[in-house]
């Protein structure tokens, strides 16, 4: 696996699949690089552009195909992602990847659950592939708002060895939430791995839930990221590392991908992470 | 081709284009993406005394052709970074400008002691006062903001280091009068300025009706800046044209983000030239910013960067 | 369609949406595109005593996101201005908020006596004293970066109008301690403070290779420092919520473009909120804002603008 | 006539013409409203454009075709010109128009000459149209630095008694500058008025040969515009009024179109416009 490098090249396609744009970038080169996880970082609005970050999108595929092509899923949210879910095929796009670490792999064969909540399921079939390829029985859990911010539930029915959905009004599969119908699958299954993508709530739901089962939870966060590269510091959340000690680690280039037991959910609220007061270089009384 | 080396006070570079401390963290994550040996210099990210976690998140706001940011100076502690990144800086050959602070005067002393005692402090070519931080010892007041502890600092941290050192006070424009505080600096002993460091900014979210960035307040960079950048680049470059200030080298930083830019900041008076945010746009920014400066002189047919560094003033229409 | 109106010390406006100084001209150009009765009210460009032809051109430079301008308070005269632009005003039934100046402070109250003396000064629902522009007495310093001058000018103006006449100071942010200079100008009388004129810059014209503009600095405006006015105003309004100053009405202005950022000026704690520089790229800019804003106070559940007046404070984090 | 609109409407056409691009937009109501002379602003970038400020360009043509649309000749400079002459038929331009005063006409048949440098005979071809159509005599100068700078000198065969070309280098027409054409017109056709779009070295020598031979010049500046619409005072130039004072006037609503003889071209100098000394408000010692 070679670094990230930046690439220009012609947006393939653009389809709409549900809430989402699902776009087909070429970007020579990323394919043989980037394993399930990593994600794509993304210049928005053109060359007189106000907007000079990139966003950050999990990738959803890579393929060979025409010198090397990646897709990803948007939600179009904000201005950045309304420009870049309204461009046409043919223009431009500037991207860098892949960016981060991938989920880890399991050593032997076994069974593991992906747990996908809206565009969050992204990443997960290409990951299933992966999983189902090194001979892992693959169960993926989905789950929304609602039916139209499911992502992938056809594609969910290839890729994996069964699929149950959720969402919040019930429009769609079972009312509630995907960590609600985990425990079932864990203990059905006995997967080892739960792998799950998704808003940080879920993440921490579903880390609970695999480590009150005795699986290992690794779970994709989402922080606002300046730079993706690690250069900035602004996409850092506290992380229990090997030794015990708690640090604010970068989700862009320690991450995104964690151990979600090693993940201090408990300095998130209100949407906000506090920087525990026991972590590496906490502020005392007087700090900056 | 023209020439690009620059003259900072007893080193001379091979380019005038380098980082902006805290925008290419300590060196490794970037050279992924620009050679490091090829800029002018690298600039490290901040650091101080001991490790710091930094502020709660989130750290960051979109700006309209900028951002805001509340780090809050996360580092290692200047220890590890000496042994950590200093070393690895050394290994790979780049030539560095350690950025510097502390909650004290006595705090960035300490800093500047460890760096001189260190074996790699071989490869520095300068450092960097980051003066635009909150003094503990007065209400939290930026240092940068007040003459008095401006030179407190820069007395401190000069007398640690070995005497040809070029040390750059970086000021905060922030202020009333930018050339009053660069002088209390310079007349404590700092050999050159870096001017800018971020504009203070506050973003609200306007869903939850508060503040977007934990911390409240944030440093606002990027392209939205330039012209207060060039406008405190210009005039503390005046004040020593007119013998207000004495004739130091400027490290210009503020919005650069192409060749032009940099150009822009040489002919305010910059000896140099760091480029920050933009490389969050690009990470290949400085190496890009470098050959289009390259370019940019050779269009205009100049053959040094000598020639054009504070040529603005020279070519100002007398009214 | 929430309850729009808000309070200005004596005067209540049917919204909060206002032009800003010197980005409207004196209405009748603007009312082309929009109704001048629909907007809060109208604030006409600084008028001083005499007749100014202002600065030589290039008078202005874009820059990303913004742009700088430097006009030099150019205006007809008081006397012009009020048989010519405010009788105008006033005939079409706008309400008015008259911005003055003067190169002293004497400059000042002469133009606000003659305000107040004008059969057209019914109109009128407030002065704005604009004490960001140079004070000839003291080396051109601008008297706002001055609390002492501030005072000065501010004690004459008041003196020359009516005991209940809004009158808003209006600061430049470029100074060290912005809540000094709000503190001597509300000491002094004023009732009520405007944040933030422009953010003194320069830009190279790197082909001329000299400032582009002919009087070299300029104001830089636009959203590019909407992060700086929410800062302003959002330091001005703690401060009063702590009782470090009386509480009066702050007009907020400085990169506003579109209802969600006059929403975000408000959170801060402005009162209401000028247009300015996004009225050169949207004509109709003031009306929209207004619209637009009166939409997102509906999607977020608000019932009046009176709910969000500085509501990002209450609901900043404690961390 | 009545006053200027906020229009946004699809670029229609995009023809590139020697160095330039004709722009054809849709914008009702414009065709009713303007004369030539007058000119649009248009807002460049894009929803996400860090360029506020509108460009402005005179109107080319203007017709009532398809509810309206209208004409412009843009040269790509800078940022703003490269992202609206890479338009694509169909994308959107928001527009303001028209603006300004249009070139006076003369109140009976007389010969006139138009006199235009690069883009800036943009305005002339229009103006030739509505002279002859008054039955005035029109012959046209058409002036550039090099023949693919010239702008029209096809169309100007069409509309035009006689059109004389000149060029910097010798490469189309004769080599010189068009001031150098003009005493030879005004004096053969005893042209009462000179109208002339272009740089303002070729505005002021325009009319001072006009002015020699008695014939009122009316010139379109080009001053750097914020707003377009008279309320931000950046585009002024020194004009003496009827009054026989000089005043700063806005060249966005008081021009872009002005008697020659009453432009202060004395005040110009190396890219700069100074404020005369007599002009009403002229700085005193301690003026800001
Ligand atoms: C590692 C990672 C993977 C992601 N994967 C996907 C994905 O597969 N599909 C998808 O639709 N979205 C994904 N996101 C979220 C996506 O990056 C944001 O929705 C997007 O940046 C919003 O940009 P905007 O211009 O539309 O919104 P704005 O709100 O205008 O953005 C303003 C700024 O905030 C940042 N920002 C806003 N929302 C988020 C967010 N939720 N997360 C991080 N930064 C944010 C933006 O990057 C930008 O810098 C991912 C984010 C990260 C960090
Ligand atoms: C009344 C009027 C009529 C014009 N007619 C035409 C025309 O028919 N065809 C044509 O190609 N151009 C015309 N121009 C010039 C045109 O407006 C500029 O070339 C254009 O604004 C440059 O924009 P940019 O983004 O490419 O350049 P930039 O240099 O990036 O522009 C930066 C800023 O400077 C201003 N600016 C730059 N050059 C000029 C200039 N020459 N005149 C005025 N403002 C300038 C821009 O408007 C912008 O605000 C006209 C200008 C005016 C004022
Ligand atoms: C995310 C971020 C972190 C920064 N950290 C530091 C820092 O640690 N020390 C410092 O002196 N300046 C720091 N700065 C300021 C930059 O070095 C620079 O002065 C400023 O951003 C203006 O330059 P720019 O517009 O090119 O980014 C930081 C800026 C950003 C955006
Ligand atoms: C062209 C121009 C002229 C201005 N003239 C004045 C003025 O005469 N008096 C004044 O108080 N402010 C003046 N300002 C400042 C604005 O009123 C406002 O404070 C500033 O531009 C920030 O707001 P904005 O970003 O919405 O433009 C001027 C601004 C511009 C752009
Ligand atoms: S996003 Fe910049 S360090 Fe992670
Ligand atoms: S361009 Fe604004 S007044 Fe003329």
């Amino acid at each position: 696996m070679s670094g990230p490098a930046q690439t220009r090249g012609p947006l393939v396609t653009n389809e709409v699949v549900g809430a989402y744009h699902r776009l087909t970038i070429a970007a020579p080169g990323v394919a043989d690089a980037a394993a399930p996880g990593q994600f794509v970082a993304v210049a928005v609005g053109g060359p007189t552009s106000a907007q000079l970050l990139r966003r950050c999108f999990s990738l959803h595929a890579v393929s060979a195909e025409d010198g090397g092509r990646l897709a990803v899923v948007v939600a179009a949210k904000g201005a950045g992602t309304q420009w870049l879910t309204a461009l046409r095929p043919g223009d431009l796009v500037d991207v860098v990847a892949p960016l981060g670490r991938p989920f880890p792999l399991p050593d032997e064969p076994c069974a593991c659950v992906l747990v996908g909540g809206g565009y969050g399921s992204a990443p997960l079939f290409w990951l299933a592939e992966v999983l189902r390829a090194r001979g892992c029985r693959v169960e993926m859990i989905l789950g929304a708002g609602s039916a139209d911010r499911l992502y992938g539930v056809e594609e969910a029915g290839r890729v994996a060895d069964a699929v149950h959905v959720t969402t919040d009004d019930g429009s769609l599969g079972r009312r509630g939430w995907v960590s609600e119908v985990l425990p079932e699958v864990i203990e059905r299954t006995g997967a080892r791995y739960a792998y799950a993508c998704g808003p940080m709530g879920m993440l921490a739901a579903v880390t609970e839930v695999a480590t009150a089962h005795e699986a290992t939870a690794y779970v994709a966060v989402e922080e606002s990221m300046a730079c993706g590269i690690g250069v900035c510091m602004t996409c850092v959340l506290p992380v229990r590392r090997d030794d015990g000690v708690t640090a604010m680690v970068r989700s862009c280039v320690d991450g995104p991908v964690f151990r979600g037991d090693q993940v201090r959910w408990d300095a998130y609220a209100d949407g906000v992470c506090r920087v525990p007061a026991d972590a590496l270089g906490a502020p005392r009384p007087g700090g900056h | 081709m023209a020439d690009l080396t620059t003259r900072l006070g007893s080193v001379t570079l091979p380019n005038p284009i380098l980082t902006a401390s805290g925008c290419a963290a300590n060196g490794r994550e970037l050279h992924h993406f620009v050679d490091l040996t090829g800029l002018g210099a690298f600039v490290t990210k901040t650091v101080m005394a001991d490790p710091r976690a930094g502020r709660p998140t989130p750290r960051m706001a979109e700006t309209p052709s900028g951002m805001l940011n509340s780090i809050g100076l996360q580092g290692p502690g200047i220890a590890a970074f000496l042994d950590h990144d200093l070393t690895w800086l050394a290994s790979v050959g780049a030539r560095v400008i350690v950025s510097i602070a502390g909650n004290t005067a006595a705090e960035f002393a300490t800093v500047a002691r460890a760096l001189a005692a260190h074996p790699a402090f071989g490869c520095v070519v300068g450092v960097e006062i980051n003066i635009s931080c909150p003094n503990v010892a007065n209400r939290g007041l930026v240092f940068a903001c007040d003459a008095v502890s401006s030179r407190e600092v820069i007395t401190l941290v000069t007398a640690e280091l070995p005497p040809q050192t070029p040390t750059f006070a970086k000021l905060t424009p922030d202020v009333t009068d930018i050339v009053a505080i660069a002088d209390a600096a310079l007349d404590a002993g700092a050999r050159g300025l870096t001017l800018i460091n971020t504009l203070l900014g506050i973003v609200i979210d306007t869903d939850r009706m508060r503040p977007q960035l934990a911390g409240v307040t944030g440093g606002l960079s990027g392209p939205a800046i330039r012209p207060v950048a060039v406008r405190a680049i210009w005039q503390v470059y005046a004040a020593m044209l007119e013998d207000r200030l004495p004739t130091v080298p400027i490290l210009g930083v503020g919005g650069v983000r192409t060749g032009r830019d940099a150009l822009e900041l040489l002919a305010a008076g910059a000896a140099a030239v760091q480029v920050g945010t933009a490389t969050f746009n690009d990470p290949s920014a400085p190496g890009r910013v470098r050959d289009e400066l390259d370019a940019a002189l050779d269009e205009r047919g100049f053959t040094s960067v000598g020639e054009v560094v504070g040529l603005a003033h020279e070519r100002k229409v007398r009214l």
